[in-house]
């Protein structure tokens, strides 16, 4: 079971989050057409390794947080608050 | 007398009490201490069950977790529990236990027949066969093979116990309290650590139950624990799996020990355990070997018999031979001598050993460099047969009514595997051991090989202090440890004697040495292979016994070390636990909480039929006597709706508060269209988008301040669109100053809707005018209603003239019952679920069925809804092809052609005397009461260009075909007359 | 060799079973063959199959990392059913139904495929009406469906507490051509049937790069060498985004956890499969006796086959609220598999931007039951370089079009499916 | 004409009294009515907001996981910027007045008094009760007076704040739960016995 370091509430289980997907894509502007959509909606890197993702403290703080964690191993590396990038956060 | 095989003293007994049982009906006795396993042997019982595949009689084999043979149904009734093994069953007054899988008696199963045909039933016999003819497999074959399969029966009864979840969280977790764990708790522990201590057995203490010598430290050991405020033992309570990042299962049984459990007690507990540091002290477990007739009731592990003597102050034969390839298992043989048996042989394949010499000193008959070739009896052990190890045929014949065997010890590495470690060879005691671990873990004592009861503590007593220091705790100063010589564990590779009749490699699951090699000659040669064509090691037990000789026997076959075959893979459960227990007590009316609004006891009191939606209870409709049935009571509702006035809890709908500078433009860009532009004291139907841009939701967001809205969602969607507002605020447009607030909860609704509505909600709310000038469609201010803050809005679901009414939670039954007393002049009803079902379709609002995730918002003929300018979610994809395709189904509405036949939502819409292929479904159906017959509304292809022609509609499962005729969605009032009236 | 049959069982177990021989060579790979097909689940091996079979291409290698089969093939609750709602996937699983109806006959290996009937639980009206929209969709492509009221529930799963859950039953969607097979044997089936026409079948053999020239496909590197091909075919379920990401594109897979459960083996005790409606939770009986059974996601990303315990409990809440007789069994081992999620749920059989390469991919938590359809049209596709009209649909390009196969509405990954 | 007392969520359920075993450390139970108000600072303007409440309530705005105690009433963090202000129950509306009036331009304002429900759970056994689904640690190296978290317990999401040593814990749920999760606290403290107040 995964246990998440919420930045703000500390370390808490997973079944107090959800995921949201890879937090590396960024929704394109307004006129950047149905290609860069389709690339940020669909297309995934899908790592088998480390991967930034989104992850909700849904029962918690309701933050979205992104989370630097390991596909494989489940390790959870970093987290860091939604407009922070991710780097080992202090706390 | 009764328990003729019990020793007058000694072992963790209360011989000062009784307890009386039964086994197939027959009555013994035993004593508090007791399991079922040695309580029978305590009476000579020595025939337990019935294996598999060959219905072979099985005996008892070992004395914990490990057994594959002793399974019973225990207890009766709907407490009956299948494959219970006898080895971990405390004894209780009144327990009663039936043997399994057998046709006929115990002594005589007549499915025995099995072992004559047993050459064609070897491993993976049924993919190669039962094909011919085809439809033979369910009707023949397969039934057969179910029937003969399987092991307990179950009782098909609700469980009648009751079960909890409970959480926990420490900074060492020892699991394990023999030796090895309570040195590494007592280190733990010193140091201020907080420490759980879980241990299966009832009694802590592993194989210090066995040692009455080292008792003293047992005990000593236990009362320091005891005194330690921050450390918790936890008996009976078995660790059944170690998942990621410190995370542990457990099951703690609090009340299997008794007949039932107490008022107020559960069965047994779940617990989920959080640890800094975990110290594995699991000990390890005996390993059989292979030799034809391995598994004669009467064959037993040499460690087993050891504790049943000891521990149990059982005599488990009278007449003992051991085999054993290691001098650890020799303290078995003087264990049964103290007991009064008299030790028949020792049969060892190594040409001597120090073991072996203290054995002859001590008068037993060693036959060194010999290993056992075949047993006697029938459903009892009566003699074994010997020969020179590395020889062939028929050997001597020795009289014994017990075999002790033992191949070595399998460490019990299951949650270090579990964790993540890679295993690793250890060629001294022929095992595997854990490797580095991957987790915060370390395993101390037997479980890493560590034998000895000294040593074991020792290691323990190490790990446990490395734990606490890894955790953050200071060092203490040492602990005592026992003081006891550790016997040589390291065996002589012997993992099987080839000879004629079945050397078993899996008791439990029949599988002999032979089906490991006929599964290697078929190219089945990987572990994991062999394991699933033969269900070598798949069995309860999984192959704890038996499963490394069975990968030995493999690796002999493809000629490689066993170190490269490896074993199969660990899995959660260290041992098989109850489904009510991981099921905790969230179960049944309680699987998932029930939601209720604020008017709850309102609609109880009115007689309100529930309905499920979601996770809410809402009224279906509210029965008056005189109602034929549940239709007449939905039509009466609507009824009075359309031609007078109804009333309707609608608190269910999602509400969030959207504050801030930015909340207008926030808006704009997760709805469709365009909030800005919206007045103070307004609402609007808005409509969102997913991203992909189908319809994501809709609802009447009003503007309560330049900065608030009052955003509605729908029931269902309440919490994803919550979630999807915060992601977009937080993730793609974190500059936007907008709070959020779910104010769900806060707010109850209450809708008033009817011709006569405006009478109703004049005589509930003061402070407002609300001529049609004044307060028109869709306009929205706060205001008093009964006497109570409140919210007016002027919204309609029903197409009629309706207001709604939001007020503090804690105050809606007092609104609707000022609105029902100011209602009660013009007829005022209280309408369902159905009810508004029914007017919403006959005014052609779209809800759940047709916002079904799969729409976009042309197909529902909201496309002039979208803005034209302005970025918004889903803008840009709901422009692809293939959703803007002129073909895709469109909303309609549809009219069943003979009013008495009834049309349903998820028919499909065929074209009269076509090819009989989809054009489209239905997606809601009623009946109606502006011009009574069945009416909906439906997704046709071409829907716009079809209306005014027939279609059928097809419920071919319920064999249905109705002609309907395809209208206009806005069944009622399409000028909005009414609403703006 | 030859086949397999009772006969055989016969004289072989007069003579000691000595004469049986592998049940799939272990050949080396060779440098080159017409068609690589990487990946030994039971898509890649039924790919393989098809090929030869259908198509007289038989010099084909089927690579796989590890032994075959022990992928999800391996690992999975084996329920095989047609009940899907759009037609595009209803009529390629019916037809994946007709073949899993013949396979023991067009393998000559008994993969036990027992037609118990599959039930889909409803309990309230949207899910009746739902229900209702999906059985007449495949009724009126010739797929059988049936609605169950109560009673028809009872008669077929008496052990269903129809009433003290949270969630009442209201009736059930039941195909009763749907059922189980025994995973292992399919796989193996397969291979079996492979080799005997010819294919290679190689294990131990891990992919670890593509090698396209010029925008097409030439042949992929492995552990055990360089392996030239002009076509290649990808059927490496959860694994589909390293092996694209080899080839240089990237595609719409989120690679999900989701876990499977065994009871200790008991008699007979549930016929059929059910699904509850209220909780994601499905069980049958494996003919071995164990009660196989399942839930949802663990709900993230996961290449890792092990589950945890937050969906694990809910998996046994859900069993006991509509079982209530399980409570005293015992669930005996937990695993869980590498799921390639699609945005829409539904899979892909199609071509890829390179040329030369194909692929079965996106088979989610539902690719069992489409082994031999998925096979079958894989190996159509590779052999014409067109998908057949069943798969044509489910492309990889479906989302540039707009064109989801969105069987329940969930929308892209939601999260996931 | 005056506001009635507005229906408790519990009202139909929560009967005073012992319920479960009959043990001598019982699991004590109050429903204190309680306002509550949401509070969510503008985007740059918290150190004005906390000049404000220190004016307004004599308390400043509590670090994350913790509660603070000012004048008449309480703050409890619950989110990144956002706090829960509590005080018993007054007149209707008054405290989120006043609230407003104090944070204006500062913070969102909304009354939740009727939205969540408060429970408050007390004794020895509080801990080992609340362990039953609470799944943090509850600890006093781990937690205790004046800590509080947002969780989820039994489904249902719940704001756990330790107020005293006794120890009591204020549990905050949504009002539309608060049955299910009453109904879940009864259950898990009946081994201990629960008296209602
Ligand atoms: C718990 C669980 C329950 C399920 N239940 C059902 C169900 O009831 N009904 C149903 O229809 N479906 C079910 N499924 C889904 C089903 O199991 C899969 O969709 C299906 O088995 C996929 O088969 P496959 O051959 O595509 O994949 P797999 O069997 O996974 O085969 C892919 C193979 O590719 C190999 N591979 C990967 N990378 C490489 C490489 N680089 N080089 C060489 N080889 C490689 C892997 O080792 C693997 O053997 C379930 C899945 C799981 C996990
Ligand atoms: N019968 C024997 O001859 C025998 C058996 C095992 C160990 N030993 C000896 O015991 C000493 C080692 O002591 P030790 O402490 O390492 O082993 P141990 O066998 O004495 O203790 C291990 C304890 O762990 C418990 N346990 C195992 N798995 C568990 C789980 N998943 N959950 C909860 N409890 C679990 C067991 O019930 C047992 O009480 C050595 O002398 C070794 O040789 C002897
Ligand atoms: C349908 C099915 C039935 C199974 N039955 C058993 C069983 O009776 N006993 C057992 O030990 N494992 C059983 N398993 C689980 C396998 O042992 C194994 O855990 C699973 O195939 C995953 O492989 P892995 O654990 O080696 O990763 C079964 C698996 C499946 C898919
Ligand atoms: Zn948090």
């Amino acid at each position: 079971m995964l246990r998440i370091p919420c930045p703000h509430c500390g370390p808490r289980d997973e079944a107090e989050f959800s995921y949201r997907g890879d937090a590396t894509v960024t929704r394109p502007g307004p006129e950047d057409g149905i290609e860069a959509f389709h690339g940020y909606l669909y297309e995934r890197r899908n790592p088998r390794g480390w991967q930034v993702e989104w992850w909700q403290h849904g029962a918690g703080c309701r933050a979205f947080l992104k989370v630097l964690r390991h596909t494989v191993t489940h390790e959870i590396r970093a987290v860091a608050t939604a407009t922070e990038a991710l780097e080992v956060p202090e706390a | 007398m009764s328990q003729p095989h019990r020793l007058a003293a000694g072992g963790h007994v209360d011989r000062t009490r009784r307890v009386s049982f039964t086994f197939d009906g027959r009555r013994y006795e035993g004593h508090p201490g007791d399991t079922l396993a040695s309580a029978l042997l305590a009476n000579g019982v020595r025939l337990v069950g019935r294996s598999f595949k060959y219905h072979r009689p099985r005996g008892i084999f070992s004395a914990g977790v490990e057994e594959p043979n002793a399974l019973v149904e225990l207890r009766d009734g709907a407490r009956r529990e299948p494959n219970t093994r006898a080895t971990v069953v405390e004894l209780f007054d009144g327990l009663a236990a039936t043997s399994q899988n057998r046709r006929g008696s115990l002594a005589f199963d007549w499915m025995a027949v099995n072992g004559l045909l047993a050459p064609w039933l070897g491993a993976g016999f049924y993919y190669k066969t039962f094909m011919w003819p085809a439809a033979y497999w369910e009707r023949v074959y397969e039934p057969l093979i179910r029937k003969a399969a399987g092991l307990g029966r179950a009782s098909g009864l609700p469980d009648p116990d009751r079960y909890e979840a409970a959480h926990a969280h420490c900074d060492v977790l020892v699991v394990g309290a023999g030796a090895a764990g309570l040195a590494a708790a007592r280190a733990a522990g010193a140091t201020g650590a907080r420490v759980i201590l879980a241990e299966q057995d009832a009694l802590p203490g592993g194989d210090l139950l066995n040692e009455p010598g080292l008792e003293p430290w047992r005990t000593e050991a236990l009362a320091a624990l005891a005194a330690m405020p921050e450390v918790t033992i936890m008996p009976r309570t078995t660790v059944f799996g170690f998942y990621d990042q410190g995370v542990l299962g457990a099951v703690e049984r609090v009340a299997d020990h008794l007949p039932e459990p107490p008022p107020h007690t559960p069965r047994q507990r779940s617990w989920t355990i959080r640890a800094r540091e975990v110290v594995l002290a699991t000990g390890a477990h005996e390993r059989l070997i292979a030799f034809p007739g391995n598994d004669r009731p009467g064959v037993m592990l040499a460690g087993a018999a050891r504790s049943y003597a000891r521990r149990f102050g059982v005599r488990a034969g009278e007449n003992v031979a051991l085999f054993a390839t290691h001098d650890g298992a020799y303290d078995a043989a003087f264990a049964l001598a103290e007991a009064g048996a008299r030790i028949a042989a020792i049969i060892d394949p190594r040409p001597d050993s120090p073991a072996m010499q203290r054995a002859r000193e001590a008068g037993f008959a060693v036959r060194a460099g010999s290993v056992v070739s075949a047993t006697v009896g029938g459903t009892a052990l009566r003699g074994i047969e010997l020969r020179a190890a590395g020889g062939s045929g028929r050997g001597d014949a020795v009289a014994a009514d017990l075999l002790m065997i033992s191949g070595g010890w399998n460490p019990a590495v299951h949650l270090a595997s579990m964790s993540g470690a890679a295993l690793a060879w250890d060629e001294g005691l022929q095992a595997f051991v854990p490797g580095p671990p991957a987790q915060r873990e370390r395993s101390a004592g037997a479980c890493r090989g560590v034998h000895g009861i000294g040593a074991a503590a020792a290691d323990g007593a190490a790990a446990g202090r490395a734990a606490a220091i890894a955790a953050g705790f200071a060092a203490a100063p040492d602990i005592a440890l026992p003081d006891a010589p550790a016997p040589d564990h390291r065996p002589h590779p012997l993992w099987e004697v080839r000879g004629r009749g079945k050397a078993f490699v899996d008791i439990q699951d029949d599988v002999t040495a032979d089906d490991i090699r006929l599964a290697h000659r078929e190219g089945f040669s990987h572990i994991e292979h062999a394991k699933r064509y033969t269900t070598h090691a798949m069995g309860t037990d999984q192959g704890k016994t038996g499963g490394i000789v069975g990968a030995a026997v493999l690796a002999e076959a493809r000629g490689e070390p066993l170190a490269k075959v490896g074993l199969p893979r660990f899995r959660p459960y260290t041992s098989p636990i109850a489904w009510g227990a991981m099921a905790g007590e969230g179960v049944g009316a309680h699987f998932q909480p029930t939601r209720r609004t604020s008017l709850h006891a309102v609609h109880e009191a009115a007689g309100a039929v529930w309905m499920d939606a979601g996770i809410w209870k809402r009224p279906a409709y509210y029965p008056k006597r005189e109602d034929a049935d549940a239709w007449a009571s939905v039509l009466r509702e609507a009824r009075a709706v359309r031609e007078r006035v109804g009333i309707c809890d609608v608190s269910t709908l999602g509400k969030i508060a959207v504050e801030g500078p930015d909340a207008a433009i926030f808006l704009d860009r997760v709805y469709a269209n365009t909030f800005s532009t919206l007045p103070v004291g307004r609402a609007r139907y808005g409509l969102m988008l997913r991203e992909d841009g189908i319809v994501f939701d809709d609802g009447t967001t009003s503007r309560i301040g330049p900065d608030r809205f009052f955003v509605t969602t729908t029931t269902a969607q309440a919490g994803p669109v919550m979630q999807h507002l915060e992601f977009h605020l937080a993730s793609v447009w974190p500059e936007l100053d907008v709070s959020l607030a779910s104010i769900t909860d806060q707010w109850a609704g209450i809708a008033i809707a009817g011709p006569k509505a405006r009478e109703v909600i004049a005589g509930v709310v003061s402070g407002l005018d609300l001529s049609n000038e004044a307060f028109p469609f869709m306009a929205v201010a706060d205001c008093m209603a009964a006497g109570v803050p409140a919210r007016l809005f002027r919204i309609s679901f029903s197409g009629e003239l309706a207001y709604e009414i939001a007020m503090p939670a804690g105050y809606a039954a007092h609104v609707w019952q000022a609105a029902m007393a100011a209602g009660a002049p013009h007829g005022i009803e209280p309408y369902g679920m159905e009810a508004l079902g029914l007017l919403r379709i006959e005014k052609g609002h779209v809800a759940g069925s047709e916002l079904n995730g799969q729409t976009t918002a042309q197909d529902l003929g909201l496309g002039r809804m979208l803005k034209k300018k302005g970025d918004f979610i889903g803008r840009v994809l709901a422009q692809r092809p293939g959703l803007t395709d002129p073909s895709r189904p469109r909303l309609v509405g549809l009219r069943s052609l003979d009013p008495r036949r009834q049309i349903r939502a998820g028919c499909h819409l065929l074209l009269p005397g076509g090819d009989g292929s989809s054009q489209g479904w239905i997606t809601s159906a009623t009946q109606s009461v502006v011009d009574p017959g069945w009416i909906g509304l439906g997704l046709l292809r071409d829907g716009e260009a079809r209306i005014g022609s027939e279609m059928l509609a097809a419920n071919p499962l319920m064999g249905e075909e109705v002609p309907v005729k395809v209208i206009s969605p806005h069944m009622h009032d399409p000028e909005n007359l009414r609403v703006r009236a | 060799m030859p086949r397999y049959s009772g006969f055989r069982i016969l004289a072989e177990g007069l003579r000691g079973n000595s004469g049986w021989q592998p049940a799939w060579r272990k050949p080396a790979p060779k440098s080159s063959y017409d068609v690589v097909v990487v990946g030994g689940g039971g898509h890649g091996l039924a790919t393989a199959f098809y090929l030869a079979e259908v198509h007289g291409i038989r010099n084909v290698a089927v690579l796989e990392k590890g032994p075959i089969g022990h992928g999800n093939t391996g690992r999975n609750t084996t329920i095989v059913r047609s009940n899907y709602l759009l037609p595009e996937n209803n009529n390629f699983y019916e037809h994946s139904l007709k073949l899993w109806e013949g396979l023991e006959q067009s393998l000559g290996y008994n993969v036990m495929m027992s037609q118990r009937g599959v039930i889909n639980l409803f309990h309230n009206d949207a899910q009746r009406n739902a229900a209702l929209r999906r059985g007449n969709s495949m009724r009126l492509n010739g797929i059988d469906a049936e609605i169950l009221d109560r009673d028809g529930v009872k008669a077929m799963c008496p052990l269903v507490d129809l009433d003290n859950g949270r969630y009442p039953v209201m009736g059930g969607l039941l195909q009763r051509r749907g059922g189980t097979a025994r995973h292992d044997a399919v796989a193996w089936g397969f291979a079996h049937a492979a080799d005997a026409r010819g294919v290679d079948i190689i294990e131990h053999c891990e992919v670890t790069g593509m090698i396209v020239e010029g925008g097409a496909i030439q042949g992929v590197r492995t552990t055990r060498g360089e392996i030239r091909a002009p076509k290649v075919g990808l059927a490496v379920a959860g694994h589909t985004s390293t092996l694209t990401d080899m080839a240089g594109f990237r595609v719409p897979i989120e690679t999900h956890l989701l876990q499977a459960f065994v009871s200790e083996g008991l008699k007979p005790l549930i016929d059929c499969v059910v699904t509850f409606g209220a909780g994601h939770f499905y069980i049958s009986q494996s003919d071995k006796g164990g009660l196989v059974f399942g839930g949802g996601l663990d709900g993230y990303p996961s290449y890792g086959q092990r589950g945890t315990l937050p969906e694990a409990e809910h998996v046994y809440a859900a069993g006991i609220s509509m079982i209530p007789a399980l409570g005293r069994l015992r669930g005996l081992r937990s695993w869980a598999g590498v799921m390639d999620m699609t945005p829409d749920g539904s899979p892909y059989i199609c071509k890829t931007p390179v040329r030369g390469l194909y692929m079965t991919a996106g088979w989610c938590y539902g690719g069992f039951k489409a082994t031999p359809g998925s096979g079958w049209c894989h190996a159509w596709t590779i052999a014409k370089d067109e998908p057949h009209r069943l798969n044509a649909a489910h492309t990889l390009d479906r989302f540039r079009e707009g064109r989801m196969l969105d069987e329940r509405g969930n929308g892209p990954f939601f999260w996931a499916q | 004409m005056s506001a009635p007392e507005p229906t408790h969520p519990l009202a139909a359920v929560a009967t005073p009294g012992r319920h479960g075993a009959a043990g001598d450390a019982p699991l004590r139970v109050t429903l204190p009515r309680r306002d509550l108000v949401q509070v969510m600072a503008r985007r740059g303007r918290e150190e004005a907001l906390a000049r404000a409440m220190q004016d307004t309530f004599g308390m400043a705005p509590p670090a994350a996981g913790r509660s603070a105690t000012g004048r008449d009433a309480s703050a409890v963090w619950i989110q990144p910027g956002a706090w829960m202000l509590t005080a018993p129950r007054g007149a209707e509306g008054a405290l989120a007045a006043r609230a407003a009036a104090a944070f204006a331009g500062l913070a969102a304002v909304e009354d939740q008094s009727h939205g969540r429900t408060t429970i408050i759970v007390s004794g020895p056994a509080a801990r080992a009760v609340l362990a039953r689904g609470c799944r943090i640690d509850l600890h006093p190296r781990a937690f205790g007076p004046g800590r509080a978290a947002g969780t989820q317990i039994a489904h249902v999401s719940c704001l756990v704040h330790q107020v005293d040593d006794a120890p009591s814990f204020e549990l905050t749920v949504f009002s539309t739960l608060a049955e299910p999760f009453f109904h879940w606290l009864l259950e898990a403290g009946a081994s201990h016995g629960v008296v209602i107040a």
